[in-house]
């Protein structure tokens, strides 16, 4: 059987829920975070995969930015956890109710 | 002159907003100054609108004064005034009228003078453009934020449950003119659809062609708007409370002024914009008017406050003023007009009345009156004069509104014109037993006595109106002459869409009994 | 404007004048009010008197003051008509207001509100000139409602007192109710047939359907019901003996009720092309002179007794009337008010005397101590009863003569019963307060009353006892009938008591009818022969009826007052309060509701967020898969 | 092959640099700024690094408006710099400039104040502008990424502040997680069209002939998924409804005047970004998303105004009537064409000036009582000190949509434009939002002017049983405030001047500036309007 | 090639799995890396080995080091609990279940290569995978990449601020 960019994207379709469900389902910041980097990894991978199949380059090239960019939310999520756990001595998300309704 | 007279109604507009200005830059602690100096001012105002008078052609239905600069070209709206026979005296009386309130809050309002002066006179602008826009946006810009300034007065100086009035108050006409305003701009998106140019302009607007089902919604929408203001049987519940909580200035004015835009929406929007839509609903409003004079009568027999006796008496000669002008025959309409006059009149010197009793004795309970004659002679007659005018006894300024919106509609609604008469019954038993309970029989609450009849400053400030009172019942040709060219006019339009109307009519079947 | 029109509108403008100078500057006039308000009316009096012999030796005659209402096709000016109805009106008016002006200068001496009286009263006067002089419907209403507005002013003239100031207020209401009908007579007339002017209306009414104007008949006629105090309107009318005695006299007996007549015969153009509304006109002046008679007979307050007995009376002139006997309607008018006005303010002068006392079981044998009241009193009573030669005589008698003549036997025979009951009520009365043993309290100071008051008294007794030769019959050829009945010579239904049955007949069954109700007074008053209290118990019911006036202000009470009260009370505590303004703050109050639910929406927690954006993502996801 | 001569043909990039002059000269001055705070001492460098920006973003105007009759692709459709730009810019800058305005006082009352602050607001307004002028979905990504971590950054800037903390938590999460969605969208987009560029995925589209790619895979469905969830992505940035989580809890706990900035600039910046790439891509006939559309704007206005209604908290009330507000907008946009974008765009500028001018009346007062921006501490207010308490309601009024001022014209203006395009139900929906939301701005008015002023004791108390750290930071010269105010008891102890004193008169000059622009806005509109048209112009040539 | 996909998908469905299951967050940290480089598999096979590259570099190198580091530097391997209570769970897998199936459901059609750009697997090999994205982003992708620049910049101070007491 062939392999064509439909399985790609399936599996990044995959990667991309389980990331999101790990979103959902976590309270501990630095694992949601790292769902998080699995959803933007999914795209990585759709982005790469339509590249080939497609025989185009900006793919690739978005590819990279958003490893620039998921390098630069790492920071800021390091910051913000260090911050929080500051404060709060835990960095459990549902300590983070201070603001609603 | 010329340029004065080419531009008065700007400067008659936008004085009182001036004069605001200038008594931001006074002192908040010279009380007696700001009171001064707004009263004359204001004086000044309704003696400026007194040239109105002066050069109004009284023969012609062609609008007067007319200005027109283009203001949002965006939009084709342009500041565009101009006045005919009814906005004249609706200018008249808000000028007067806000001269009037000014004059009587020297004593009612204790704090915040200042704010309070600025207010009224922001008010009167905005008042005054709404009656001489010809532009529906910048009419809608008058229309609306006049319930700003009103909404302070009341809040602010306001009794009892004066918030939740001025709330009740705020949120219940903005809804009405949220709505009015959907229709507003859906027919003015109708022109641009029919012609390919956005307009504003009133006149121009008369000539968009509306499919009947559309007018129909729009009407309603629009009539929503109007009928909060006016306001009408089921949508006037907002007005007991404002009108009682509110400050004597502020009743005043709301009586006085602000129910008449209701009407002279009606009269210079609603219906010429859809007439055939105006004369199919035409049966449903007479009923609500009917309704609203004897309901409005009949509440008014209960009431316990004085003030609100007067507020539901305003629901129902508001009914008389919405049978006559939807009656729409030249003398209803006439009547109509006369009778917004009148109303303004009567009612707004009932208010300064009862702020008078209010002033005196910190409540508006008829209970804790009674007697009152005796101690206040000069007060039980000028308010007498005032009851009968609300009354509409003969020789008074209220019988011959009356009597004109009754003889005009008796013909084609004859059942709706009984049952509107028996409110003239009505309207003697409610406001004669409140007089009564108030100013006759013996004094039975010590209280009352060392009641102090009416200081030289309160005589003036009701006399302009037990004047016009005089004036209107006795010698009305004085306005009827300026109103009547435009009520014909109007009218004119109406006979003219009655034959479109009628086409329609037996097209659809409807009414077929 | 030539000096015809100046005279004529100098009539009312000298009480007009007056009523304003009172009115305004009372303070300053305090005691001259009385007498420059009594020359004031005097004045109009003569220039009437002028115009009077104007019109009669010469033409009606119409004078312009200027546009009133001009509004696009309904048009109404301010003018008058004089013609012969309206100068005998003016003259009778203006004349018996001077009296009863000189009379309260002494009556109302020591009140406080002496320049308001005048005021008041002058204002009156001119609004009934001006009622009388209309020459249009609007007019006539106009000054219609502003009789009844000076009767509401005078009527509750002692505002302290709350029965005063209930009275007033109820006289206005009923007159309203009965203007209400009025009005609408009013613009039915304008509406068919465009205009209001008496001239134009009359000279077109015939070319209405019989149904319209057979309407607007019975509209005019609901005014003067409730002007004129008629059944079932009649309730006012005596309460309205709370005012100042002279008031009863002049407004409540004299002029303002006579109103209603004096409508009927000025649009007896309507009501002769409607036999119908006649016909109404008739049941109802039956049905009044009947009920307030047979009310009449066993009160005991003197101004009551009265007061019934004018309503009595003028349920003849509606039946004259009714039958369009108009110059008989009329003449009783005029003589009515004569001695109708002189039995109230001798009953006034009474009540000065008695500082007063209205109650008549507690006077008796007064006679001695006011004779002059006493005499002018009995010569008032003798009219009322119908015994030549005395003015109620011949006018009553031309009523009754003219109701058989017509054939309406049925009335005619109410007529003679109710002249027997008048006879009756009004010798008790007399015998009662004047005659008989003292029941007068001992402290009090009887005393007659100054001559201020007793002048006019003779004045109007003298009036009361010559009056009637006037109208003597044969009527047609008498000096009244033949001036007034060229006003009614066009009317269609037109019957002057002719004499082709012989009067003296006719006249003969009244006096006796008269004769025997003071036969029978005397027999139970002063002879006692009969004892009366077994009488009452024996027809305890009638005289329950009687006494308690048919119940007929506990009827309306209980019927229409009182639903009414109730209903409105309904309207405000549930309509208003509940139903509307509930609806409004209800939806208020959802929407707060509403709100605290939707709040909960951000509840803080970064789950709950994350969830919502999930669910969102899912729904537009759905949304174009399942579409 | 690359085709080289073009790529380094100086006069294209020198045009290509050209078009981003503004973002660069803003980039340039945070640069300066952080350059700045190396060399000079603390304190000094605040006040340094606050005129660095006014005059960058003033530096930046001026370019702005040199270059203003230029159309600018640059940087190989990476960028482009036209008509549409320029009226967003305007409005994104004058955004920057008011916070700017605002923040000085806000943290020199507090003394949190380090330098990257400036450099930062800098910094999220070019990345604003550059979303706006961006066509490309890399771009979009790139700058939205860069707007949001800058806005991170700056919510979270409250330091010692849990609230502060935990805004930008929650906000990091929730914005990283809907940057997701729209990466992956972007995808699946990708996949189905084989373009990034806006323009060139418009042609694609435009072309008819996508069909072409069937046997290939399913494009349709791909272009819809994909177009959904960018979609999701950038309706995150607009805060509609079910994407708004966001937006009160990261409002309530930034810093005021980032959260102006978030509730104006950002809000911007995504609605221009929405626009360009709706007016591009999502008005072909691919799938009906003017029904979505529709729908979201209907529950993000009726959600804003029922959660604003029982507020109590001035921030997080202004936060949820931005969501409404960002309904309202959104009826513009689908209203569409020419008339309905300008209607919006006029709506987006009139919304910077209200919105700003009542957060800066709500530093005034914060900074005055130092403690909650509850609506109960404001009773009482409007007496105090009539001008702020006047401005206020004026803004509030605006907010309401209420004549006279620029908030009714913007309402208007949308309203009609959807009237115009048929949508009559969702307009009157809206209008009686609005009437719904008259209310909570009213009550605000009320409460300043209509309630007893006398429970001044009890805000004290508030301010002082509070171990806010705040309050304990008070620097000496607003220590005396505090003891002036506590001194004062119940009677009115603050006055005018002391309202003043506290305010630098940057904060009064931002609120002049607004309250000029809201009034003008709503009486003489015209010229705004022809600013807007003019842009919306360029739109279609993308 | 088809052996080695599926190789690949298993291990980074699984160990994707595993970084969202596993309480402690070092082991996610762990897990995750492992998932890297599962995708840093594909990407070879998609010849793309300079991404390849780039994803152990920055994701394996960098960013998994900086989490690893911020979990030492917190103390957080402790961390207990992780999953959130069942209820959540359900509720969360019910809702990206959903989600899954409306994005999968319809990426059904089997499609083979339907090239519309010019850059095949020969010419990138021909001129090399690295040469050619180092062209792309010097010249046509110069601008993003300077806004990248900034905003990594941009990205440092935020983590100082953030972290600085």
């Amino acid at each position: 059987m062939n392999i064509n960019v439909n399985d790609y994207l399936i599996v990044a379709t995959i990667i991309f829920c389980i990331g999101a469900l790990g979103v959902l389902i976590r309270k501990n910041l630095i694992t949601i975070f790292l769902s998080l980097e699995l959803m933007f990894n999914a795209a990585n991978l759709g982005f790469v995969a339509v590249s080939e199949y497609l025989n185009l380059m900006s793919g690739d090239i978005f590819v990279i930015f958003i490893m620039v960019v998921a390098a630069a939310e790492a920071a800021i999520l390091l910051g913000i956890a260090i911050a929080f756990y500051r404060e709060k001595g835990t960095i459990d998300i549902d300590k983070a109710n201070e603001l609603k309704m | 002159m010329s340029i004065f007279l080419k531009y008065i109604l700007s400067i008659i507009i936008f004085f009182p907003l001036l004069s605001a200005l200038i008594l931001v830059f006074v002192n908040k602690k010279a009380e007696g100054l700001l009171r001064n100096l707004a009263t004359v001012l204001s004086l000044v105002e309704f003696l400026l609108s007194s040239f109105l008078f002066i050069y109004f052609k009284s023969n012609t239905y062609e609008f007067q004064f007319v200005e027109r600069f283009s203001w949002i070209r965006a939009f084709g709206a342009s500041y565009f005034l101009g006045i005919d026979g009814v906005s004249l005296f609706m200018i008249l009386l808000t000028t007067l009228m806000t001269f009037v309130s000014l004059l009587s809050s020297y004593k009612y309002i204790k704090d915040h003078v200042k704010e309070f002066v600025i207010l009224m006179l922001v008010l009167e602008t905005f008042m005054l453009g709404t009656f001489a826009s010809l532009d529906v946006l910048l009419f809608y810009l008058f229309w609306e934020f006049m319930l700003i300034p009103m909404y302070f007065i009341i809040g602010m100086w306001g009794s009892g449950r004066r918030i939740y009035s001025a709330v009740k108050f705020v949120l219940y006409t903005l809804a009405g003119s949220l709505i009015m305003l959907f229709g507003l701009i859906t027919i003015f998106i109708l022109h641009y659809n029919q012609t390919g140019n956005f307009t504003f302009n009133l006149l121009k607007l008369y000539n968009t062609n509306i499919p009947l089902t559309l007018q129909i919604v729009l009407f309603i929408a629009i009539f929503l708007g109007f009928a909060v203001k006016v306001p009408v049987f089921p949508f006037h519940t907002w007005l007991p409370d404002a009108h009682t909580e509110a400050p004597t200035a502020g009743s005043v004015i709301l009586a006085g002024v602000l129910l008449k835009f209701g009407v002279y929406g009606f009269f210079r929007f609603a219906i010429p914009l859809m007439p055939e839509a105006a004369l199919i609903l035409t049966p449903i409003i007479l009923v609500l008017a009917v309704i609203s004079i004897i309901y409005g009568a009949l509440v008014s027999i209960v009431q316990k406050d004085l003030k609100r006796l007067v507020a539901f008496s305003s629901v129902s000669h508001m009914g008389f003023i919405m049978l006559g002008l939807f009656a729409m025959t030249a003398v209803s309409v006439d009547g109509s007009v006369l009778q917004m006059i009148n109303h303004g009149i009567s009612t707004g010197a009932l208010f300064l009345f009862v702020g008078m009793f209010y002033e005196r004795r910190h409540t508006r309970l008829i209970a804790d009156f009674g007697g009152l004659a005796k101690k206040a002679p000069i007060f039980a007659a000028l308010f007498m004069i005032a009851v009968l005018s609300s009354v509409g006894l003969p020789g008074l300024n209220g019988f011959v509104g009356e009597f004109l919106i009754l003889v005009g509609s008796f013909k084609q609604y004859t059942v709706f014109t009984i049952f509107a008469t028996s409110g003239i019954i009505f309207a003697a038993v409610y406001l004669l037993w409140m007089f009564q309970r108030v100013m006759f029989q013996d004094i039975t609450n010590q209280k009352n006595e060392d009641f102090k009849d009416m200081t030289f400053r309160e005589i003036m400030t009701v006399l302009p109106l037990i004047f016009l009172m005089f004036f209107i019942g006795l010698y009305p040709d004085v306005f009827l002459s300026r109103i009547n060219p435009t009520v014909v006019h109007f009218v004119n339009i109406i006979e003219h869409n009655k034959y479109a109307y009628n086409l329609i009519k037996a097209k659809m079947g409807l009414f077929n009994a | 404007m030539n000096s015809k029109d100046l005279i004529v509108w100098l009539i009312p403008f000298f009480p007009l004048l007056g009523a304003i100078l009172w009115g305004v500057f009372g303070k300053y006039f305090k005691n001259y009010s009385g007498y420059l308000g009594s020359i004031f009316i005097i004045i109009s009096f003569i220039l009437s008197t002028v115009i009077f012999f104007m019109v009669a030796y010469g033409h009606s005659f119409t004078s312009t003051l200027y546009s009133w209402i001009d509004a696009s096709y309904f048009k109404v000016n301010i003018s008058t008509t004089v013609d012969r109805l309206s100068v005998i009106m003016l003259v009778m008016v203006t004349g018996i207001s001077s009296l009863v002006h000189i009379y309260s200068i002494g009556y109302m001496k020591d009140d406080k509100g002496f320049a308001r009286y005048f005021s008041y009263l002058n204002l009156f006067v001119f609004s009934m000139i001006m009622l009388i002089m209309a020459n249009n419907f609007l007019l006539l209403y106009v000054f219609w409602e502003a009789v009844g507005f000076c009767s509401y002013i005078l009527i509750g003239f002692w505002y302290e007192k709350k029965s005063a100031s209930n009275a007033g207020k109820k006289a206005f209401i009923v007159n309203r109710i009965g203007d209400f009908g009025f009005a609408l007579g009013v613009m039915l007339i304008f509406v068919n047939m465009g205009t209001l002017n008496y001239s134009s209306v009359f000279s077109g009414i015939h070319l209405l359907p019989p149904y319209l104007i057979t309407t607007i008949a019975l509209l005019l006629f609901a005014g003067a019901i409730g002007k004129s105090a008629q059944f079932p309107l009649h309730v006012w009318l005596p309460d309205a003996m709370e005012g100042p005695t002279p008031v009863s006299a002049l407004i409540h007996a004299a002029t303002m009720v006579t109103a209603g007549v004096y409508l009927i015969a000025r649009c007896h153009v309507i009501f002769s092309y409607s036999p119908s509304a006649s016909n109404v006109v008739l049941i109802i002046g039956g049905i009044t002179a009947f009920i307030a008679a047979f009310i009449a007979m066993t009160q005991f307050d003197i101004k009551r007794i009265i007061a019934y007995s004018t309503l009595s009376q003028l349920g003849y002139m509606f039946m004259a009337v009714g039958i369009g006997s108009y110059a008989a309607g009329i003449f009783h008018l005029v003589s009515h008010a004569i001695f109708k006005g002189l039995l109230f303010l001798t009953a006034g002068s009474v009540m000065h005397g008695m500082s007063g006392e209205l109650d008549l079981r507690k006077m008796g044998g007064l006679y001695s101590k006011m004779k002059k009241t006493a005499i002018t009193f009995i010569v008032g009573g003798l009219a009322l009863s119908g015994i030549p030669p005395f003015s109620g005589f011949f006018s009553k008698d031309a009523i009754l003569a003219s109701l058989f003549n017509k054939g309406d036997y049925f009335f005619w025979i109410i007529g003679e019963l109710v002249a027997f009951m008048t006879a009756f009520y009004i010798f008790r009365l007399i015998f009662n307060v004047f005659f008989g043993e003292s029941h007068v309290d001992k402290n009090l100071h009887v005393h007659e009353s100054p001559n201020v008051m007793t002048v006019p008294l003779i004045i109007l007794a003298c009036f009361a006892a010559v009056f009637g030769f006037i109208g003597m019959p044969p009527f047609n050829h008498s000096i009244f009938y033949s001036f007034i009945n060229k006003d009614f010579a066009n009317s269609l239904n037109f019957s002057p008591a002719v004499n082709n049955y012989p009067w003296y007949l006719l006249s003969t069954v009244s006096v006796i009818a008269g004769i025997s109700g003071i036969y029978t007074a005397y027999v139970f008053y002063i002879k006692k022969s009969l004892d009366l209290e077994m009488l009452k118990k024996r027809f305890k019911a009638v005289y329950a009826l009687s006494y308690n006036k048919l119940y007929i202000d506990e009827i309306y009470d209980f019927a229409i007052v009182r639903p009414m009260k109730n209903f409105s009370v309904f309207l405000w505590r549930v309509v208003d309060s509940f139903v509307i303004d509930g609806a409004v703050n209800g939806i208020a109050q959802w929407i707060s509701v509403t709100s605290s639910k939707v709040r909960k929406v951000q509840n803080g927690m970064l789950m709950s967020y994350v969830f919502t954006l999930t669910v969102g993502v899912i729904a537009l996801l759905a949304y174009y898969f399942v579409r | 092959m690359l085709d080289l001569a073009q790529i380094y043909n100086g006069y294209y990039l020198e045009k290509s640099l050209l078009s981003v002059m503004p973002e660069a000269v803003l980039i340039i001055f945070a640069f300066l700024i952080l350059l700045a705070g190396l060399f000079s001492n603390f304190s000094k460098n605040s006040v340094n690094s606050y005129y660095l920006a006014l005059i960058g973003i003033t530096f930046s105007f001026l370019y702005l408006f040199m270059l203003s009759d230029h159309t600018i692709k640059g940087f190989y459709g990476s960028i482009v710099f036209d008509k549409f730009d320029v009226f967003l810019f305007t409005a994104i800058l004058l955004s920057g400039f008011l916070t700017v305005l605002m923040s000085k006082n806000y943290f020199d009352t507090r003394n949190v104040l380090i330098p990257e602050y400036y450099s930062l607001i800098l910094f999220s307004i070019s990345a604003m502008m550059l979303l706006v002028s961006s066509i490309n979905l890399i771009m979009i990504f790139l700058s939205i990424e860069f707007m949001s971590i800058c806005a991170y950054i700056l919510t979270g800037y409250l330091k010692g502040e849990s609230r502060s903390t935990e805004a930008a938590m929650k906000y990091f999460v929730l914005g990283a997680f809907a940057s997701a969605f729209l990466l992956f969208g972007s995808v699946l987009i990708y996949a189905a069209t084989g373009h990034l560029g806006l323009y060139n995925i418009h042609n694609f589209m435009s072309q008819q002939n996508y069909k072409l790619l069937y046997h290939t895979y399913n494009v349709h469905t791909f272009l819809v998924i994909g177009l959904i969830l960018l979609l999701v992505g950038l309706a995150f940035k607009m805060s509609l409804f079910p994407f708004h989580a966001w937006t009160p809890d990261s409002y309530d706990g930034a810093p005021t005047p980032v959260t102006n900035l978030m509730a104006t600039g950002i809000k911007i910046a995504a609605f221009g970004v929405f626009i360009r790439v709706f007016t591009s891509i999502y008005n072909f006939n691919v799938f009906n998303f003017y029904n979505i559309l529709w729908v979201l704007a209907i529950l993000t206005m009726t959600f804003g105004n029922f959660a604003a209604l029982l507020q109590t908290d001035l921030k997080r009330l202004i936060a949820y009537s931005s969501i409404a507000q960002a309904g309202y907008i959104l009826l513009g946009v689908i209203a569409g064409g020419y008339y309905g974008i300008s209607g919006t765009l006029f709506y987006l500028i009139a919304y910077v000036f209200m919105t700003a001018g009542a957060f800066a009346i709500v530093i005034m007062f914060e900074n005055l009582n130092l403690t909650s921006v509850d609506i109960k501490s404001y009773s009482g207010l409007g007496y105090k000190y009539p001008l702020a308490g006047a401005a206020f309601s004026f803004f509030l009024l605006s907010l309401a949509g209420i004549p006279v001022t620029s908030g009714f014209m913007g309402k208007f203006f949308v309203f009609s434009a959807a009237i115009k395009s048929g949508y009559y139900w969702l307009v009157i929906i809206a209008l009686l939002n609005s009437a719904v939301a008259a209310y909570y701005y009213i009550k605000i008015i009320v409460k300043m002017y209509m309630s007893d002023n006398n429970d001044n004791s009890e805000q004290i108390k508030l301010s002082n049983g509070s171990n806010n750290t705040i309050v304990n930071t008070v620097n000496a010269n607003n220590m005396d405030l505090q003891t002036f105010a506590e001194s004062g008891g119940g009677k009115t102890a603050l006055t005018e001047t002391v309202l003043l004193k506290s305010t630098t008169s940057a904060l009064i000059i931002a609120v002049i500036i607004c309250l000029i622009f809201t009034l003008i806005l709503g009486i003489f509109p015209q010229p705004f309007i022809s600013f807007a048209s003019r842009s919306v112009t360029s739109l279609w040539n993308i | 090639m088809e052996a080695l996909f599926y190789i690949f998908s298993i291990i980074a469905i699984f160990s994707a799995l595993m970084v969202i299951s596993v309480k402690n967050p070092l082991t996610s940290a762990l897990y995750i890396i492992l998932c890297f480089f599962a995708l840093a598999g594909f990407y070879i096979l998609l010849n793309m080995q300079f991404l390849a590259a780039m994803q152990i570099l920055v994701y394996a190198g960098a960013i998994a080091v900086i989490i690893v580091l911020a979990i030492m530097l917190l103390n957080l391997a402790k961390t207990k609990g992780a999953i959130k209570d069942f209820h959540q769970l359900v509720i969360g897998i019910i809702a990206v279940g959903l989600l899954f199936l409306e994005v999968i459901l319809y990426i059904d059609a089997a499609g083979e290569k339907k090239p519309t750009g010019i850059y095949t697997n020969a010419i990138i090999n021909k001129v090399g995978n690295t040469q050619i994205i180092g062209e792309f982003l010097f010249t046509k992708y110069v601008f993003p990449f300077e806004v990248a620049s900034i905003l990594l910049l941009v990205a440092v101070i935020g983590a100082y601020i953030f972290a600085k007491k």
